[in-house]
């Protein structure tokens, strides 16, 4: 006996295997992000009044994101449908798209991400503290550019205090209380940001690879079982929707609210 | 089915898909632009946000990913997560709002 | 029942409540148990196979099993309704006056108790989180002058007898467990929160504090905490000690 | 189609999974569910003996806190270094074999043998299917599997050894101890999960998809049914844990604060880190799966029980319908009851009365699923042979742990027990005389069907007896001592707040625990030895009859009604001769006018 309904739909569910599998897969992502946005949610009330950072992430980069993984959304199912219609070429380009699309936002990202560990808030012995990205560091002194701040409430709500000022600031090491740069464990708005788009990317790179592979060595399988193929390409595009659906949220919560 | 009979079809699939495609990019505007208009409170800011991003999840899910026309199975197993990951944030969070009187949670 | 179940002295007036509660759910528990184990002793005797070789299709015709789940629900529904809930009700929600209590802080750290007393101004002085360090568990502000003659000590709480206790549990580092068996009080010390009990002594002696939460290496001997219920003149007198020491 | 009739085509295991593709490919990357589920089944069995071979060596430290370990002491010291100085077990040593035992025993044990192993083999046998919907997928979760308990084992033998903050790891202690055992426990449940969740999908997938033709939802048997509610539960409720396990990882290695709140003073001064967590939302998090995660433990072994009875009855299953719904019912509920692991964390009223209220709503489908079983024992013809000895010895026992669950589940009087050993028997209970019986007893009942042969009758009767009898001498005592106050994870098993420590201090203490209580941990002790010595006759009977035991003269030994036994034995690639069509529902014994007591449910009507 051979598995049955690998690839033509059971009459009474009206689906084959892996489209039953895939959404049973999104299901325990939807708890997964469920979970962290849980995490974020609380963290945010959680914490004190004036103390959640707004307005420090790069809007334009993450707009220029949105709209990357939005592309790549609709050219998977464009490319998918061009299948539906035998139409190999035309899913070769829409597929190849959604793939650059996906090394886009990979590369926008880690952008953003070297961004951030290379900014520091750097606390004087004499309670001012000093903000900007980190221009050269020796045994003895550090340079940054960015400014200075008499309070720490004011790197916080960007949208009220707005950051002007790059000035070159140089401090001696020994006038240096604490040096944080935004990684992960500069405040629980940085740990939730880098979990949630660190998860997100990995999903990003693991969709790339699968999508690659169906778009490059994969492809094969269109001439001996278009219609094996045909699915592989819907599931595969399933999650990918699911993964740009994540993004969807993450952008405001992160980015602008 | 004849060939010309597919590609109207498609076609047709296409329109639809690119009308999402709009509507999301209009979406994404709206909610970068909303986000700079210092509403009285930021509440407002949060719940607009959320509203925008909830309508374009939607888009996607019901047209990208066909929910709009999908089986009861699947519609099944979506509801039971649903309920699930609503219990999830809203008992959580609810229980970060009944603690004995006058417990610091900070 | 108390002999059967084993339940340890208890000194607290909502303590017998506690106690109430856990015997009326365990006479349900018996009953229930009993009267199965009763029926299913009977039915593998009658329908072991030499005495019935053939089984009938059907079985059980009637639904008396029905009523039973219904009684088990209406019972449990009935301890829910009067006892659990208002019971809950009052220890957690429903708090005496602070000026009619004792009021204690609590702090928890690996590996016991730190107690604070309000001092002969009755009133704690400010703390915040920042002030903390090895010798500020509480992290007394310096500069409030209310704080100058709180009362701190270590591994002892002490109340007067028959007067309700208000105490803030917190802990500075891992979440320990502040539990006094007698007392039938049990609250998590868990760091970054104060949770504030209540509960009313009704016997003098000295009582235990377990620590009833998994909190490192020395969890099982974190044993050196006690509360010593006493009456109100040597409670008096222990206070106005203790302030001049401070 | 009647395989009944067929003559054996094979002998042994070995046999019956021949093929030209060679060794690994038929034994360590086989595809086959089959294999799988016996791979899975050899690995768990091996780790429930680690698990319990843990805490036979913590039983000897409560009763004899700070003596060397007999007979092992010195390997302990050998292996594990410093914490077993002397072979006496250190503190550190206590709390991580006890936070291992809970792990090993929950995740690495029942969850893959009730689960994956039966679930592997058996269900895809019963509802007519060839294999698992996703093949491959299925070979993978194993090897994640295997891959998350070897992280897990080789924790034990790094510096400072294994993970020390209990199976439920609360932050911030687990993250506050300084050793790296934590991490390799946080990495090791990370790939446990992503096995789990494979395993799940591809349950699900396969009872929606590979239902042979006629097998409807309402002809499922009753083992599907609970296989298919414990996928949909660790489907959803484990990926929280994952979140909420990647979460404490960031804070382990990446000096996050996700459960760290401000003002964190640890060891003194205040600690490095950002602060501004929360420590409840690790418990949250972890309790949302932890108690879907006991009926995970529970609702398989339910499956087998029910199986068995019917089949040792002779008769239909009473209530066939009520138990479905019920099962769906604890499934829904088991989400929605978690907080009642967090009463005393400081909870209020609203809060409060809602877990309350849900937690004894779910205690009513439980109810109503052994008054099932109990009802389909009225009017049978009962056969007592070994499995349905440890099906019947199931059902009390876990009447007893289900019951005492009941006053834990109040929080009022959880005030009392919570953190007591009363938990502790509550629980054990359920798993160890509950869910093993169950599991035990479907290892001899479906032993025939993969290797061809029957277990030992007598020695199986041996091993029931014995087991029955020490398990009840195990945890009986801990209900005393919990109700009189002894606390859970306790190094030294409370000699500490024991009468005669405080009398010995002069510290004219009341109460504390008394003579009588503390002497309860030799018994106990002793009675944990008994009932190791009794896993000898299992474990030899169970690999002696590999090649040794009475061979099976039919397909169908125990004239069962359900697929699996419809198929020639052992199954071959593929399962069915030819796909099998169904007629009826899973239960039809003694139908009246019916030649036989039993009418599969392939047999066609005349
Ligand atoms: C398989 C495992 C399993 C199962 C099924 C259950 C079932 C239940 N559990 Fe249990 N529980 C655990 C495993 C399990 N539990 C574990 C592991 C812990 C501790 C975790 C830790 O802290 O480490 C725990 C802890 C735990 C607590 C927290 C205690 C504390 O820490 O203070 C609570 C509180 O409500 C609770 C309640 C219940 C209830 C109400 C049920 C109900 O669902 C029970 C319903 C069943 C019945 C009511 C029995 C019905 C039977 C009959 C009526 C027939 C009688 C039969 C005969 C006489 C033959 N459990
Ligand atoms: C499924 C779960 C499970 C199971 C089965 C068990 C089984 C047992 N447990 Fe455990 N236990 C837990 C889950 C489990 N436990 C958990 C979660 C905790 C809490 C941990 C924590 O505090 O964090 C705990 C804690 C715990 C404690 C409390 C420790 C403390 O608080 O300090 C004790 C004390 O006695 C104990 C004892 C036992 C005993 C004697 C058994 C016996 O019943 C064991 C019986 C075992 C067998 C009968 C093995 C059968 C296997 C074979 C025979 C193998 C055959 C092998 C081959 C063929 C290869 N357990
Ligand atoms: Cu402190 Cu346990
Ligand atoms: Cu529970």
């Amino acid at each position: 006996m051979d598995i049955p309904y690998t690839v033509d739909t059971r009459p009474d569910t009206g689906l084959y295997n892996a489209k039953a599998g895939i959404w049973l897969f999104l299901a325990s992502e939807v708890m997964l992000f469920g979970a962290l946005f849980s995490a974020y949610i609380l963290l945010r009330v959680g914490a004190p009044e004036g103390l959640w950072p707004l307005g420090w992430l790069n809007v334009p980069l993450g707009t220029i994101n949105t709209l990357v993984l939005i592309t790549s959304s609709i050219t998977t199912v464009m490319a998918w449908a061009a299948l539906k219609v035998n139409q190999f070429d035309r899913f070769k380009l829409f597929h190849g798209i959604t793939l650059l699309c996906a090394l886009i936002f990979v590369g926008i990202k880690s952008f953003e991400y070297y961004d951030k560990f290379t900014h520091y808030e750097v606390t004087l012995k004499d309670g001012r503290i000093a903000d900007g990205h980190l221009k050269e560091a020796t045994d003895t002194h550090v340079t940054i550019s960015g400014r200075f701040v008499e309070e720490r409430e004011e790197l916080y709500d960007l949208h009220k205090h707005k950051a002007h000022g790059h000035e070159t600031i140089t401090i001696a090491r020994e006038d240096i209380e604490k040096l944080s740069n935004y990684g992960p464990r500069h405040n629980t708005y940085m740990a939730i940001y880098f979990t949630l788009t660190g998860l997100h990317a990995l999903h990003v790179i693991g969709g790339a690879i699968v999508i690659g592979y169906l778009w490059g060595p994969g492809s094969r399988l269109w001439r001996k079982d278009p219609e094996r193929f045909t699915n592989r390409i819907e599931i595969s595009g399933l999650f990918w929707h699911f993964v740009d659906l994540v993004w969807i949220f993450l952008f405001p919560i992160l980015y602008l609210l | 089915m004849s060939e010309k009979h597919h590609d109207e079809h498609f076609g047709h699939h296409v329109r639809r898909y690119l009308l999402v495609f709009y509507a999301l990019l209009l979406g994404t505007a709206i909610t970068v632009a909303v986000s700079y208009v210092p509403f009285t409170n930021h509440a407002l800011n949060i719940g607009l946000g959320l509203v925008i991003a909830g309508t374009k999840a939607f888009l996607v899910a019901g047209y990208f990913m066909h929910l709009i026309s999908e089986r009861k199975m699947i519609y099944a197993i979506l509801a039971f997560t649903v309920f699930f990951f609503v219990g999830l944030m809203f008992l959580t969070v609810w229980s970060f709002y009944d603690f004995p009187p006058l417990t610091i949670t900070r | 029942m108390d002999k059967i179940l084993g339940l340890p002295v208890v000194a607290s007036e909502h303590g017998h409540h506690v106690d109430l509660l856990i015997k009326y759910v365990h006479w349900l528990m018996i009953a229930l148990f009993v009267g199965w184990l009763a029926y299913f002793a009977y039915a593998l005797f009658r329908f072991h196979r030499s005495r019935n070789p053939k089984a009938d299709y059907v079985g059980v015709r009637n639904h008396a099993s029905n009523y039973i789940e219904v009684a088990v629900a209406g019972v449990e529904a009935l301890l829910l309704c009067f006892v659990a809930v208002p019971a809950w009700r009052h220890v957690v929600d429903v708090f005496p006056e602070e000026s009619e209590s004792t009021v204690v802080q609590v702090v928890a750290y690996q590996f016991g108790w730190y107690f604070r007393y309000p001092g002969p101004d009755g009133e704690f002085g400010r703390q915040d989180m920042k002030f903390v360090s090895a010798q500020n568990h509480f992290g007394v502000d310096p500069d409030d002058p209310r704080g100058k003659d709180d009362i701190q000590t270590q591994n002892e709480m002490r109340v007067p007898v028959n007067r309700p206790v208000i105490a803030y549990i917190s802990s500075k580092d891992v979440i320990h467990s502040f539990k006094i068996i007698a007392m039938r009080v049990t609250q998590d010390a868990i760091p970054g929160m104060r949770v504030p009990i209540h509960f009313t002594p009704t016997m003098e002696g000295r009582f235990q504090i377990n620590c009833a939460q998994l909190c490192g290496i020395g969890h099982s001997s974190m044993a050196q905490g006690f509360l010593v219920v006493e009456s109100e003149e040597e409670h008096a007198k222990w206070l106005a000690a203790q302030a001049a020491t401070q | 189609m009647q395989a009944t009739t067929h003559a054996i085509p094979h002998t042994g295991v070995h046999e019956a999974h021949h093929s030209d593709a060679g060794f690994w490919r038929t034994y360590i990357f086989s595809t086959d569910h089959k294999v799988i589920g016996i791979q899975y089944g050899l690995t768990s069995l091996t780790f429930l003996l680690i698990g319990f071979c843990l805490m036979l060596v913590m039983r000897w430290q409560i009763a004899h806190p700070g003596e060397p370990v007999p007979v092992i002491g010195g390997l302990l010291e050998a292996v594990l270094g410093d914490v077993a100085a002397k072979g006496v077990m250190s503190n550190e040593l206590y709390n991580s074999f006890g936070a291992m035992h809970g792990t090993i025993m929950i995740f690495l044990g029942v969850v893959p043998l009730a689960f994956a192993a039966f679930g592997n083999y058996v269900v895809p046998l019963m509802i007519g299917a060839p294999d698992m919907a996703f093949p491959r997928i299925n070979m993978a979760s194993y090897h994640v599997f295997v891959l998350g308990g070897l992280v897990m084992l080789v924790s034990f033998f790094i510096p400072g050894g294994a993970a020390q903050a209990g199976w439920t790891s609360y932050s911030p202690l687990a993250t506050s101890i300084a050793t790296d055992g934590q991490t390799f426990w946080l990495i090791g449940m990370v790939l446990l999960i992503t096995s789990s969740l494979l395993g799940a999908v591809n349950f699900i997938a396969t009872i929606i998809q590979l239902r042979a033709p006629g097998m409807t939802w309402m002809r499922l048997p009753f083992f599907v049914w609970a296989q298919f509610v414990t996928a949909f539960l660790l489907l959803l409720a484990f990926p929280p844990l994952e979140a909420a396990g990647i979460m404490q990882l960031m804070d382990k290695v990446a000096g996050t604060s996700f459960f760290l709140p401000t003002g964190l003073a640890i060891g003194g001064d205040l600690a490095n880190v950002s602060g501004g967590g929360s420590p409840l939302l690790w418990q949250h998090l972890f309790w949302f799966l932890g108690h879907p995660e006991v009926y995970v433990l529970i609702l398989p072994a339910m499956g087998i029980v029910a199986e068995v009875i019917s089949n040792n009855t002779r008769k239909p299953i009473w209530g066939y319908k009520s138990l479905v719904y019920s099962a769906l019912a604890i499934g829904f509920l088991s989400f929605i009851v978690w907080a009642h692991h967090m009463y005393l964390t400081g909870m209020g009223t609203k809060v409060a009365t809602f877990f309350q209220t849900t937690t004894m709503i779910i205690s009513i489908p439980s109810v109503i699923i052994l008054t099932c079983m109990f009802i389909s024992l009225w009017g049978g013809s009962i056969r007592f042979n070994t499995p349905m000895l440890f099906v019947l010895a199931f059902l009390p026992m876990f009447g007893i742990g289900g019951l005492t669950g009941l006053p834990l589940g109040f929080s009022y009087s959880d005030i009392h027990l919570h953190d007591t050993y009363y938990v502790i028997a509550h629980f054990h209970y359920i798993v160890a005389p509950g869910t093993i019986f169950a599991l035990f007893a479907g290892i001899y009942y479906w032993f025939p069907k993969m290797t061809g042969r029957k277990m030992n009758e007598f020695w199986g009767r041996v091993h029931f007896w014995l087991s029955f009898i020490f398990m009840n001498l195990v945890f009986q005592p801990m209900f005393a001592q919990g109700m009189s106050g002894m606390l859970r994870r306790m190094a030294d098993g409370g000699a500490m707040y024991s009468a005669t420590a405080n009398a010995r201090a002069g510290a004219g203490v009341i109460g504390g625990l008394t003579d009588y209580i503390m002497s309860l941990h030799t018994y106990i002790l002793w009675a944990a030895v008994g009932l190791a010595l009794a896993q000898i006759p299992f474990i030899v009977n169970l690999f002696w009859s590999l090649r040794n035991g009475p061979k099976v003269k039919s397909d169908n030994p125990w004239r069962s009604t359900t697929l699996e036994w419809q198929t020639p034995t052992p199954p071959p690639h593929g399962n069915f001769a030819e796909p099998p069509r169904v007629y009826r529902g899973p239960y039809e014994y003694s139908v009246p006018g019916h030649p036989t007591d039993y009418t599969p449910q392939n047999v066609p009507e005349k």
